[in-house]
């Protein structure tokens, strides 16, 4: 079983390396051959990952003495969902590049460097050592680095590429930083061991604390440090832009929740109200961008910052139930934001750009299967109940409104406020996407649509169905499926995650 | 209904569940066919009913689950225990089918009067998701469920309003809505987390017990929490200050109209105020402000109905009024009192709503619009309209027997009781309540007389002979609006076509079977259901009534109802609205202007707020895509040193040793 | 038994004027004699400090000798490398290399 | 005085020491062996190299021999200083190597090969030297060979490259000898090892001039090391020598320097002396202005240089603590900075040797090499990931944590964040040229097929990269 843990990280890797490999050779290999080759890939990378959620192995083993890293890797309650998220993404990515393939040719890189990032992301989640941690979280760094700068949209993607890397190698370095710290004075490097603050005094977990969350911020991101998100999923592909919000963004909080919030309590109740403010701030702030926002990727991306300041929020909290939330939101997200993405960068390539402002016919009338999945894309963005979003925000905001008792209650209550303020600027700026995207405009706009300066001078590289069919359908369908899921049934996944999440605090606390 | 109490599926789970499931089966299985999508809709919505009934048997037999489980406990981390189970009671179970028989009247007559749309089929499935939603409401023993139901509704009303999307005010309509309800669902959700947080449960019996019995709960707490969940009842039930969504949302098709105004949407707040009341009864202030609020409305809104110039209008701030009436009953109750008296006005107003809202739809498909100009002798030329929009317009203006009479007294009583017993609010309620009495008398006889106007045929020859004509300047604007032969282009006198003047309506649009009887049915309802206060399910004192509070009640309308029918006298329409200055109607109208207000008080600051904040976030881009250049200018600067040159690195050497030199000779 | 202070003196003189050198001369050959100046000078203070300390292994003369050592086998390459850069410029200032870029 | 002597133990030195006075009478007795000489020269590198496996075998006991008597030695080789004598060694091989192809006067092949074997053993002898004197002199050895080897290409560039290399090093030299002199000033010893510095330490007159001398040190190291403000001859040189000539100022240059700074540095942490604030601020200078510089640098080579200078800053970030392992720890990383600079320089080697110098020297120029030579490109692009610390190249990644483990370790908080800004710093600089070779390639490619020992050190460089990549104890258990 323990081969398992190893092949959900090694095949991606692998199969991604090869698929690049591919590439290089003149002729290249072809695109159907890398193609079913990718989705060879990620779906044994996927049976591999539910394999390991579901027995559970682990696997301790010595790898790098000089630095005290173990090669320590293991499934909890809560990596396991995000591991599932993850592989399940990793799928859905690859099958939907079938659907929008590269703009220009390298289609084993593209593919494997969807595989790369997935393969990282789940090392990630399935390490148990802070060292490893860090390794694996610089694993996605490169290729989506390269999803961004090879494939991404021509206009933007040079500067994006450049930040999107830059500021998060940044962040990772400091994390690195404070990991490091932590684990020098902790004595160890395993996660579960350095849970409770392992002896630190308040001193240096606060500064210890305040290196790993502006470190991790980054990459959550936390305002003010989110300047690279919307330009990275502006200018990402489509297959990017699910990978980088469904899951690059989850590592951060993830990490949060792993090696900052049991680790170092001390100093993260010095912090909390201070971060709390930034996330809340972070809410409004995203909020109120997406009221005015003109372009629909980018308005995504801002409703991403907002949404992972709850996370963020209920992860300061300090109780069981903020940490619950976090947990949920974080899934709830990853999947409400990869079916918001799918769609989204659907229209952008159908309509050769995604300016809000340019008059289109109206979604429900053209293409009813991307107006339903946007509908119900942004119902959830907006935290429609029986929809994923919903409970993530709903027990945020309990959880804020009563902190642990270290917090300032009252400064908490006033963020519950702001967060409650946010969910009213979510139904604001989803609505009035669907109000201009979904509902406006009539069939005769449609005819004119081509003709339109902004899609003249963007590439069109294939014709697409003005609706989804196929694998585009199958792709969103089941994300749909799972927004829904997840918002009638959010049990199932509250169940899974409260045992360690009790555990943690429980060892935290001790 | 054979099922155990400890079944898995109870009645109360059908109740809510095969609405729901109508609504997926219709979106995810039928393609195109409206009619697959009707039986579908119309058979999950009878089932609804059913289950309601059967629910109702079992009540009354006193056989029923009391709390059944949904999905079971949220896992929380134990700080928090959320059961989500719901709660049938007494009245819960009244309101329950209510809710199912309304909306499945709204369904068999959506099937009929949105036969040709296209979108009939989301139509029919929203429908469905809507009455499971406001079920959720009314059964929820817990306050996740009922917020759960809460936003459900909201979203459901966002859909049908916005149904008929090609037009710019529908739109905007239900943008309006949804936004205005959601905003004042933003407390609702801090005070639903407040209560449940504090009270380490959301499940509303323990919940109740807490605030009420425990000594340290926090009285500040309470009332911040109450107040919350006041404003967002107050958003939902379109209360002043959020009253302005629901006229605006008379953009929706008539029958979504019926659904949310009648049973769902904003009954939903009466409906969870009466959950909550020990809670409300118990922070003072709260309910004086209810009281202030609720009741202020019930009179505004029942003035700008008199005003308004469109009957769908004059409906929607209708309802307006008498949910306010609802909200007000339960502000002016004493202590320890159930909500008996503002539901009972709730399943009579669902009644006669439903089937005024109905009976509109009919008539907009016969004459083709509700502005009173259209609607105006409507009665006169289509009689069988006649029996129930009398039924609808007496039971709302409270005529006895009727069920709005039956109602509306006994809130009167139970005000009149309690201010009697030197309670503020209660006095200044029953002031209110007295004075919307009148007014809704008043407006009732108004609209009344102007369906029953007797000019209408005329004017309605006038405008066809308009409508056929080929250009409007050969015939005179005079000879349009004058009792004269009709002309066609070259002046020649048309004979009036013989079937508009027949009184022979077979080709006029008809209700099906199933939509008529479900009218038939409101309308018995309307003028019955007042017996529904004798049911052992409802605590109601209803054999000792004030009989001075009901002459004097009975004497004012009838005052008010003569002086409508004098200044109707003479009118182009029998509108006795006409007296008064044109101004007065066209501000009322537009509600007061408080769409302006919420224009001007909330959109542009929060749009200006968030332009700021985009240009300051592009200033912070700027920021940091300037570090780049920045670090290229520094390197520049630096390159100055580098000469290249030997001797500059000589210089440097030196200048290092110097400074290594010194720091660490100070520094060790 | 001579006072320490003047051979200390002497070195740092010698220092200061080499170091001086180094950076005040613009022809090679003038910058090696500042070098060897300081060289001179740190041979001068282990030779002074050799014969004040009681070392069994004379380890200060011998590393005198060493410095010394060193700095011939320096100059030598340097000296060359003095003549190579003339052969290929005409001039050995040190402040004018690097003028062109190859 | 009895004086121990084992010459297995100082193999390592003596092999390339004699090698050149080999090679030198090899060219005397066959004039026309040509390239030939850098074969043996390689050959007896690897032999050198060889002879320190058994460090590496026999656990965890330094190998010591010259032995005064039972404590003081003066050669002492431990773990670290053995893995920096192997990576001396066999760095200077690969250069060897990297040479043997590339045409040039036949009768300067025996000189350069002898004067590389010369600075090697110089290099690989003051990892272990523990005296004053034979510190002196070995470090020398390393150095003044470099000097002739960067003038050997004979171009004017190279000579101003050698000018600038020659002033620093005399000048570095000065003032190493007056460090070398306090420090026997102060120590009254010219062993470098903990009794003497202990005893001077005990007087705090003694002490203040022992900083001094350390202090002195350390600058003059700092020549060697390419740390700011030392630094200024390394664009040059790299610039004007030829590329492998690079590659060995670039490699083996600095793991002699480290090996001479960690003798003497080794000697002084005996005291238990707070941090030394000195190299915290060197390292934090070099390594921000060696990215900087190299971010607006145009050239290949000179970019290569500034770089150098920035991961000299990395080097010595764990020296400026006390924490356990700052010695290891700097090892390590100069190790993977080693393999990780050879290789790149192999790479760039190859490109030159098939293409011309013209085509190596501007970063535009490798426009389109992931196209025309994939192989290459990659390894290329491998080698600078590796530098920037981020995966594929797992061992780069685990340097970078390496270098900063003991800093974050030690609390020196604004160390360490300047060391993550520039971690970012010289993430943009190695995905400069990355970005370059994705460009699109000039018209007028020249390309002749490269050399068949260039391509294999280059998969073997790639190999390497990949194995520790996986394995990173391998290379970084070297030190220990």
């Amino acid at each position: 079983m323990v081969a398992v843990l190893l092949c959900a990280i090694v095949v991606p890797v692998v199969t991604g390396a090869l698929l690049i490999t591919g590439d290089r050779f003149s002729p290249a290999v072809g695109a159907l051959t890398s193609w079913v080759v990718a989705v060879l890939g990620s779906v044994v990378t996927a049976a591999c990952v539910v394999l390991a959620v579901w027995r559970r192995p682990e696997l301790d083993h010595e790898w790098v003495p000089a630095i005290g890293m173990r090669l320590h890797l293991a499934v909890d309650g809560i990596s396991a969902p995000l591991l599932l998220l993850t592989a399940a993404l990793g799928v859905l990515v690859v099958l939907h590049a079938r659907v929008e393939p590269p703009t220009r040719t390298g289609h084993g890189t593209y593919l494997g460097c969807l595989l790369l990032v997935t393969g990282g992301a789940i090392a990630t989640f399935l390490a148990r050592d802070a060292i490893l941690f860090f390794l694996a979280f610089e694993i996605v760094l490169v290729p989506m680095w390269l999803l961004i700068k090879g494939f991404g949209d021509p206009k933007h993607r040079a500067s994006a590429s450049a930040k999107f890397v830059l500021y998060t190698v940044l962040g990772s370095t400091l994390m690195l930083v404070g990991i490091l710290g932590t684990v020098y004075l902790a004595g160890t490097a395993d996660i579960d061991g350095l849970v409770g603050g392992a002896g630190l005094s308040t001193t240096q977990q606060t500064v210890l604390a305040a290196i790993l969350l502006i470190g991790l911020g980054i990459k959550v991101p936390l305002w003010p440090l989110h300047s690279w998100l919307p330009a990275a999923h502006t200018a990402a592909p489509t297959g990017g832009s699910v990978l980088l919000a469904g899951v690059l963004l989850k590592m951060g909080t993830y990490g949060i929740a792993r090696l900052v919030v049991p680790v170092l309590p001390a100093g993260v109740e010095r912090l909390a109200p201070v971060v709390g403010v930034l996330a809340a701030v972070g809410i409004l702030w995203g909020g109120l961008v997406c009221l005015v926002e003109r372009s629909l990727k980018r308005l995504i991306a801002w409703s991403s910052v907002a949404h992972m300041g709850f996370v963020v929020l209920g992860l300061m909290s300090g109780t069981r139930l903020g940490l619950q939330a976090a947990l949920f939101g974080n899934i709830a997200h990853g999947i409400v934001s990869a079916l918001l993405f799918f769609v989204v960068g659907g229209l952008k390539q159908r309509w050769g750009g995604d300016d809000l402002a340019v008059a289109r016919a109206s979604l429900r009338d053209t293409a009813p299967r991307l107006g339903f999945a946007l509908v119900v894309g942004m119902a959830a963005l907006l935290g429609l109940p029986g929809l994923a979003g919903f409970w993530g925000e709903l027990l945020a905001v309990a959880s804020v409104w009563n902190p642990d008792g270290s917090r300032p209650v009252l400064l908490f209550r006033v963020l519950a406020l702001a967060a409650a303020l946010g969910t009213v600027l979510a139904a604001g700026y989803a609505l009035r996407v669907l109000r201009v995207v979904w509902a406006e405009g009539s069939p005769a706009e449609q005819a004119a649509a081509p003709g339109t300066p902004e899609a003249a001078q963007a590439p069109r590289p294939a014709p697409r169905p003005v609706d989804a069919d196929g694998y585009e359908w199958a792709v969103v369908g089941v994300l749909v499926l799972g927004a829904v899921a997840l918002g009638v049934l959010p049990t199932v996944l509250l169940d899974s995650t409260e045992p360690a999440v009790l555990h943690l605090l429980e060892v935290a606390a001790r | 209904m054979n099922l155990g109490i400890d079944a898995p599926v109870q009645p109360s789970h059908l109740a809510i569940l095969l609405p729901a499931l109508g609504a997926v089966v219709t979106l995810v299985l039928v393609r195109r066919s409206s009619r697959l999508a009707a039986t579908i809709a119309m058979g999950a919505s009878f089932l609804g009913l059913f289950g309601a009934c059967a629910l109702l048997a079992q009540q009354v037999e006193g056989d029923v689950a009391r709390s059944p489980r949904t999905i079971g406990d949220l896992a929380l981390g134990g700080g928090v225990t959320a059961p989500l189970r719901l709660l049938v009671d007494d009245w819960s179970v009244l309101v329950c089918v209510a809710v199912a028989l309304v909306a499945f009247v709204v369904q068999t007559f959506a099937r009929w009067y949105l036969w040709t749309d296209p979108r009939y089929r989301q139509f029919a499935a929203t429908v469905g998701l809507f009455t499971a939603a406001m079920q959720l409401v009314v059964l929820s023993g817990d306050l996740v469920l009922t917020l759960v139901g809460w936003e459900l509704m909201g979203w459901c009303s966002y859909l049908l309003i916005g149904h008929e999307s090609e037009r710019e005010k529908a739109r905007r309509a239900a943008y309006k809505a949804f936004l205005v309800t959601r905003f004042a669902d933003a407390p609702l959700l801090v005070g639903i987390a407040a209560l449940a947080v504090g009270a380490r449960s959301t499940d509303i019996p323990t919940v109740l017990r807490f605030w009420l019995t425990e000594p340290h709960a926090s009285a500040t707490t309470l009332t911040v929490a109450v107040l919350g969940i006041v404003c967002g009842v107050l958003g939902k039930s379109a209360q002043i200050p959020f009253q302005d969504w629901l006229p605006d949302a008379m953009e929706g098709p008539t029958p979504a109209s019926a659904l949310i105004h009648a049973a769902t949407m904003v009954a939903a707040g009466t409906v969870v105020l009466a959950r909550l009341l020990p809670l409300v009864q118990h922070a003072d202030h709260v309910r004086l402000l209810l009281v202030l609020l609720a009741g202020g409305t019930t009179v505004v809104a029942a003035l700008l109905a008199f005003f308004q110039q469109d009957l769908k209008k004059l409906l929607a701030w209708s309802t307006v009024s008498q949910v306010g009436i609802m909200l007000t009953a339960l502000g002016v109750l004493p202590v320890g009192s159930g909500p008996d008296t503002a539901i009972t006005h709730l399943i009579g107003h669902a009644a006669f709503k439903a089937l005024l809202f109905l009976m509109f739809g009919w008539a907009t498909v016969l004459v083709g619009g509700t502005v009173v100009p259209r609607i105006s002798g409507v009665v006169r030329r289509y009689p069988e309209l006649r029996r129930m929009l009398a039924v609808g317009f007496l039971a709302l203006a409270g005529v006895p027997p009727l069920v709005g009479f039956v109602s509306k007294d006994l809130i009167l009583d139970s005000a009149a009781h309690h201010a009697a017993d030197g309670d503020g609010p209660a006095l200044l309620g029953l002031v209110l309540l007295g004075i919307t009495t009148v007014l809704t008398a008043a407006y009732a006889m108004r609209a009344w007389l102007i369906v029953h106007h007797s000019t209408v045929l005329e004017r309605r020859d006038d405008r066809e002979s308009f409508e056929d004509s080929y250009s409007v300047e050969n015939v005179g604007i005079v000879e349009l609006f004058r009792d004269s032969p009709q002309v066609d282009e070259w002046g020649r006198e048309i004979p009036v076509a013989d079937w508009v003047a027949s009184a022979d309506h077979d080709l006029e649009p008809q209700p099906g079977l199933l939509p008529s009887t479900g009218l038939l049915i409101l309308s018995f309802l309307s003028v019955v259901g007042g017996a529904v206060v004798a049911s052992p399910l409802l605590d109601l004192d209803w054999q000792s009534p004030d009989w001075l509070l009901i002459a004097a009640a009975l004497l004012l309308m009838v005052a008010a109802a003569l002086l409508v029918r004098v200044a109707s006298l003479g009118t182009t329409y029998g509108d006795a609205s006409e007296r008064l200055p044109q101004s007065w109607r066209l501000l009322a109208s537009r509600g007061l202007g408080v769409d302006d207000a919420y224009v001007g008080l909330v959109v542009r600051p929060v749009l200006a707020l968030a332009r700021t904040v985009a240009s300051l976030d592009a200033r912070l881009d700027r920021g940091v895509e300037a570090t780049p250049g920045l670090i290229r200018s520094l390197g520049d600067r630096t390159s100055g040193v580098h000469t290249r040159r030997p001797t500059s690195g000589l210089l440097a050497v030196v200048g290092g040793v110097l400074v290594v030199g010194v720091l660490g000779v100070a520094l060790w | 038994m001579i006072h320490l202070e003047l051979p200390l003196l002497l070195v740092a003189v010698l220092a200061g004027t080499g170091v001086y050198g180094i950076l005040a001369r613009r022809n090679a050959v003038l910058v090696l004699i500042g070098v060897e100046l300081v060289l001179a000078s740190a041979g001068l203070l282990m030779v002074t400090m050799g014969s004040t300390l009681a070392d069994p292994l004379r380890a200060g003369h011998v590393l005198t000798i060493f410095v010394i050592t060193i700095a011939a086998a320096e100059i030598a390459v340097a000296l060359a490398l003095v003549v190579a850069v003339f052969r290929a410029r005409g001039d050995i200032d040190v402040t004018r290399a690097g003028e062109v870029d190859s | 005085m009895n004086v121990t002597l084992d010459y297995g133990v100082l193999a390592p030195v003596l092999i390339p020491a004699l090698g050149a006075v080999l090679v030198l009478l090899v060219d005397a007795v066959l004039p026309r062996l040509g390239r030939w000489h850098w074969a043996i020269a390689a050959v007896l590198l690897i032999a050198g190299a060889a002879a320190c496996v058994p460090a590496f075998l026999s656990g965890s006991d330094a190998r010591r021999t010259l032995c005064l008597d039972a404590t003081q030695c003066l050669y002492v080789a431990d773990r670290p200083g053995s893995a920096l004598q192997t990576a001396t060694l066999v760095s200077a091989a690969v250069v060897a190597l990297l040479v043997l192809p590339v045409r040039s006067p036949a009768d300067r092949t025996p000189i350069a090969s002898a004067l590389v074997l010369t600075a090697a053993s110089g290099g690989a002898g003051v990892a272990a030297a523990r005296d004053l004197g034979s510190w002196l002199v070995l470090i020398e050895l390393a150095t003044i060979p470099t000097v002739a080897l960067v003038a050997f290409r004979a171009r004017r560039s190279a000579v101003d490259g050698a000018l600038s290399l020659l002033t620093t090093s005399l000048v570095s030299f000065a003032v190493l000898a007056l460090g070398a002199a306090l420090w026997f000033a102060a120590t009254g010893s010219a062993l470098l090892d903990g009794d003497a510095v202990l005893a001077a330490a005990a007087d705090p007159q003694a002490k203040r001039v022992l900083v001094l001398a350390v202090v002195l040190i350390v600058a003059g190291l700092g020549f060697k090391l390419s740390l700011v403000p030392f630094h200024a001859w390394t664009p040059e040189a790299y610039a004007g020598a030829s590329v492998p000539i690079g590659a060995f100022l670039a490699v083996t240059s600095k793991f002699a320097a480290l090996a001479a700074l960690l003798v003497v540095l080794r000697g002084v942490t005996v005291l238990g002396a707070p941090a030394l604030q000195a190299i915290a601020v060197v390292a934090a200078v070099s390594m921000t202005l060696g990215n900087v510089m190299a971010l607006r640098e145009s050239s290949a080579l000179r970019l290569l240089a500034w770089s150098t200078v920035a991961q000299a800053g990395w080097v010595i970030l764990p020296l400026a603590t006390v924490a356990r392992g700052a010695v290891r720890a700097a090892t390590g990383y100069l190790l993977v900075y080693g393999l990780a600079t050879i290789v790149a320089f192999a790479v760039v080697t190859l490109v030159a040797h098939a293409e011309g110098r013209g085509r190596v020297v501007g970063l535009s120029s490798y426009a389109g090499l992931f196209r025309r030579r994939p192989l290459a490109a990659v390894t290329l692009a491998v080698a600078l990931l590796t530098l920037a610390g981020l995966p594929p190249s797992v061992v780069g990644l685990v340097a970078k944590v390496l270098a900063l483990r003991p800093v974050a370790a030690d609390g020196l908080w604004w160390l360490a964040i300047v060391a993550a800004v520039n971690a970012m710093l010289g993430l943009a600089v190695y995905l400069r040229w990355m970005l370059a070779m994705a460009g699109t390639p000039a018209p007028d490619t020249v390309d002749d097929r490269p050399h068949r020992l260039h391509l294999a050190l280059v998969v073997l460089g790639l190999l390497a990269l990949g194995v520790t990549s996986v394995a990173p104890q391998l290379l970084l258990g070297l030190a220990g």
